[in-house]
């Protein structure tokens, strides 16, 4: 019973979603919804521990064996990104129905729900994939439901932020198939496992070096890699609170995953990283990312969009663990997949409960004044979440930069140590921007309290509550990422 | 078959270089419609078919049912036309320098036809009964990516759904 | 046949390069919709070229046959020309609801529109 | 365009034949090109024909809105529906072999329905969004 899990974690989102459209009524809708996030999360952390336990799974479809069918394969990478995103599913889910409510048309709001189980079950199968073009489709199903939810913000701007995205998404995975493609034209499989011990045998290498570099773009482009981040800040913006809170806590981390995966188990990483300036290449794209995108959200006046430049930065840290590419920075880089994801989305989850309580749909760092008198706990959670995402001890975020520091000494590079820590100023600069305008601003109207509404207040602080927890008991973030981590440098082969 | 490639490659350039975009869907639809005929040169049928009836078919006339809500005028010309075509012609370099390192054209003994494929020739019609073999492949063998590009369309319905749908019922009469 | 060995390729190449440009260059959200689906299409024949044997026909088996070309791609191949329609649908429903809510199309426009609501 | 009778005389005729076309597509996909998706098109392409020529709301007499977004649901539903049937009947997901005692009567009868939801689920996307497109260009001119 236990390997059909495997099917199941994607499967379920995938037929709730027409399931809900067939019933057309929100509250159905919502209680599917939420139902299949948290069946997904027991599903996910079942097959973590199993796969922690007896190491990995291989799920045939369809009974066909790899490499003639599609194989599902959960891995202690894997394994952790589906906590990952099932993680976030859990809180975003049940919260999500006061705030799509609000912010949503009566009349779109299951098609809204539809798209939030379509974009979990696109994202589950990128996870969970071990098919190189099958990770494709799901690639597709998880963008095209992200561009429905984004365009569906209430601003008119969301809409140009969804076709942005959309063309700039679109591309990425088109390079990505081409890259697939030469791998293809080279090994004749699909299946990564199969392609990862065809490509050995491989002696003619450019083909091979066109399609690593086709990926890193196709795949740089959806996760936002600098300097192919300008979809992020408007679409992190202008989306409705719950899509932005589930997307910037999941999206862009899948696709770092799919780097990851290429890179260290079907790639032989050694050959590339010796003959091209990969490293040196991704280490200078990080902290480009993490200088400018840092510097930009300090002087930024749009919350969300605040926020969001952030994110870019810190998807800086997670690459930056690649360029470094040992132990340390690896497990540094997927602790900081799980903890910024949980970061930003309690941070964003917060802000969903602001925007719902607001007079206007956006909300600037100056709308913030009086905040703490009028949401106290809301206030008293972006703290929190503000201080794990400066990286200070005792929270979620300084656990991961504190192993990324580690990989940048044991390679030797003390400047970059010296970067982490200017950014993470950086950082303190704007988050000190929202404190301070929520606490020591008043505002000129008078400031009756209208805390968020309970359900959404719940999960934005069990959210932030876990960047406490993570900051002390690091026993599954960190022992998940360094199994990780330790499993992908030594290769599956 | 090089007569082909080169009128499509002229539909392309007369479709960048073509300001009135009604003009443009037309060219796309005769350039599907090339595309189509190549496919079936290279033995790809189910591939032709489908590319007819979704490239010249389907896209034209969803093309031409947005060209009607939008206007069909290009405003303005190109301003600055060489950066984005340094861009392109790079990624397309890469490309290039990729193609080089491939197996030659119908070598038997490419990756591609020594690997995976013969068994799906060799034993689709033993094991699932289905001469056509890329129906075997699509529908069984790989049946769970047929599953996902099902849900892909799926999904693009319900998010038009969500985007256009009118909000309020009834106003047509 | 060496040259016809890189013909498809090449062509790869060309529209590719062609439909990236007209994506990047152009300014109406309609033609740059266009350019992506012939970028698109452009991953067609680099994956069901190579498939082809000379002296092969289309992979229907059948008495007095011995030599197919591969199925495999032409399988891909109808699956990425099912995303690329589905893509386009979603962009054009995106690209009408902006002319209504913005009244263009061209992204110079838009952004102008963007500037004025002061921000 | 709607008084032309000829017009109308070849819409009625050669509506039915389209969807005998589709079914023909979509079951001789063993033994020649096609399939569920191309039959699907086809499929829908006769709902438009018939609609352009006799008007919108004559197509969506004939094909119901709500009918349209049953099958594009239901389609998916029938896919995957199949592939929980593997489950049920003790094989994996999407096992087609122990659909029947005979493996390869199952993999016929797997093919046979997951071939049906795709046709389903695309024609009535492909309805749809016509429906869609078009409804929006009329509301437009009301105004």
């Amino acid at each position: 019973m236990l390997e059909h899990l495997l099917a199941l974690q994607v499967v379920l989102p995938m037929m709730a979603a027409p399931l809900i459209v067939l019933v057309r009524n929100r509250d159905f809708a919502w209680l599917a919804t939420t139902a299949v996030s948290y069946a997904c999360l027991v599903i996910a952390i079942a097959l973590f521990s199993r796969v922690a336990e007896s190491g990995p799974l291989s799920y045939a479809l369809g009974s066909w064996p790899p490499p003639w069918g599609i194989e599902y394969r959960v891995d202690a990478l894997s394994g952790f990104v589906l906590v990952l995103v099932s993680l976030t599913a859990a809180f975003v889910a049940p919260y999500a129905q006061r705030s799509i409510a609000a912010e949503v048309a009566p009349d779109r709001q299951y098609l809204m729900y539809a798209m939030y189980c379509l974009c979990l079950a696109g994202l589950l199968g990128i996870t969970v994939t071990g098919d190189a073009f099958n990770l494709f489709v799901f690639l597709e199903i998880s963008s095209l439901s992200t561009y429905v939810l984004i365009a569906l913000g209430t601003r008119r701007k969301a809409l140009v932020a969804a076709y942005q995205y959309m063309l700039m998404g679109t591309v990425g995975a088109t390079l990505y198939v081409i890259g697939v493609g030469l791998l293809y034209l080279m090994t004749g499989t699909l299946n990564l496992g199969d392609m990862a011990q065809r490509l050995q045998a491989v002696d003619e290498l450019r083909p091979v070096l066109a399609a690593l570099a086709f990926i890193t773009v196709g795949i740089g482009l959806k996760l936002a890699l600098f300097p192919l981040h300008q979809w992020l800040p408007n679409a992190y913006a202008y989306a409705p609170s719950m899509a932005t809170a589930f997307i910037a806590a999941t999206a862009t981390k899948v696709s770092v995953y799919v780097l990851l995966r290429f890179y260290f188990t079907v790639f032989d990483p050694a050959p590339i990283f010796e003959r091209l300036p990969t490293r040196e290449v991704f280490i200078a794209l990080s902290v480009a990312a993490m200088v400018t995108a840092s510097l930009i959200a300090v002087f930024e006046q749009d919350v969300k969009r605040l926020f969001a430049y952030s994110s870019v930065a810190q998807i800086g840290y997670i690459t930056l663990g690649i360029g470094l590419e040992n132990q340390a920075s690896l497990t540094g880089s997927i602790t900081h997949l799980l903890n910024h994801g949980v970061t930003k989305g309690a941070i964003f989850v917060l802000l969903g409960g602001v925007v719902l309580r607001a007079a206007t749909p956006g909300v600037t760092v100056a709308g913030l004044a009086g905040l703490a008198r009028r949401m106290p706990l809301t206030a008293f959670g972006l703290v929190i979440a503000g201080l794990s995402l400066i990286g200070v001890p005792g929270t979620a975020g300084f656990v991961s930069k504190w192993y990324l520091i580690l990989g940048a000494i044991e390679r030797g590079l003390w400047w970059l140590v010296l970067v982490i820590v200017a950014t993470s100023l950086i950082a303190v600069a704007y988050v000190w921007r929202v404190v301070e305008a929520a606490y020591f601003r008043g505002s000129e109207e008078e400031s009756r309290r209208a805390e968020a509404p309970a359900g959404m207040l719940v999960a934005a602080l069990a959210m932030a509550a876990l960047c406490v927890y993570f900051g002390f008991d690091t026993s599954f973030s960190v022992g998940g990422a360094a199994d990780a981590a330790e499993f992908l440098l030594r290769g599956t082969r | 078959m090089h007569v082909l490639l080169a009128l499509m490659a002229a539909t392309v350039v007369a479709m960048a270089l073509q300001r009135n975009l009604f003009s443009v869907v037309v060219l796309f639809g005769i350039y599907s419609f090339l595309m189509a005929t190549v496919l079936v040169a290279l033995d790809a049928v189910d591939v032709a078919m489908t590319e007819a009836a979704v490239g010249a078919g389907v896209s034209t006339v969803l093309l031409l049912g947005a060209l009607q809500l939008t206007g069909s005028r290009e405003a303005k010309p190109l301003h600055r036309p060489l950066l984005p075509l340094a861009l392109a012609v790079a990624v397309g370099g890469v490309l290039a320098y990729g193609s080089l390192g491939l197996p030659a054209f119908s070598d038997p003994q490419a990756p591609i036809h020594t690997h995976v494929a013969p068994r799906y020739l060799a034993e689709a019609v033993r094991e699932t009964g289905v001469p056509n073999v890329v129906t075997a492949v699509l529908a069984s063998y790989r049946g769970y990516d047929t599953l996902g590009e099902t849900i892909v369309v799926f999904t693009a319905g319900a998010g038009v759904i969500a985007l256009l749908r009118r909000r309020r019922k009834g106003r047509d009469r | 046949m060496n040259t016809a060995a890189y013909l498809g390729y090449w062509f790869t190449i060309f529209l590719m390069v062609g439909g990236l440009y007209i994506l990047i260059a152009r300014g109406n959200l309609l033609k740059k919709l266009i350019g992506l689906a012939v970028f698109q299409t452009s991953v067609y024949l680099l994956y069901v070229a190579p498939g082809k044997l000379i002296g092969g026909t289309a992979p229907i088996v059948a008495e007095g046959f011995t030599r197919y070309s591969n199925p495999l791609p032409h399988v891909l191949i109808l699956t990425a020309i099912v995303v690329g329609v589905a893509t386009l649908a979603l962009g054009l429903a995106i690209t009408v609801r902006i002319r209504e809510a913005y009244g263009t199309v061209e992204e110079d426009e838009i952004l102008e529109r963007d500037r004025a609501d002061g921000e | 365009m709607r008084n032309d009778i000829i017009l109308r005389l070849v819409a009625k005729l050669l509506v039915p034949f389209m969807l005998l076309f589709a079914l023909y597509v979509q079951f001789h996909g063993d033994f020649g090109p096609g399939g569920g998706f191309q039959a699907g098109v086809i499929a829908a392409a006769g709902i438009v024909f018939y609609a352009l020529v006799f008007g919108l709301a004559a197509g969506q007499r004939l094909v119901p809105d709500r009918l349209v977004e049953v099958m594009l649901a239901a389609g998916v539903l029938l896919y995957a529906g199949v592939g929980m049937a593997g489950f049920a009947l003790g094989g994996n997901y999407l096992d087609y072999f122990v659909l029947h005692a005979d493996p390869v009567h199952g993999q016929h009868r797997g093919i046979f329905w997951v071939e049906a939801g795709v046709a389903l689920t695309v024609a009535g996307v492909m309805l749809k969004l016509f429906y869609l497109f078009a409804g929006r260009g009329r509301h437009r001119e009301d105004e």
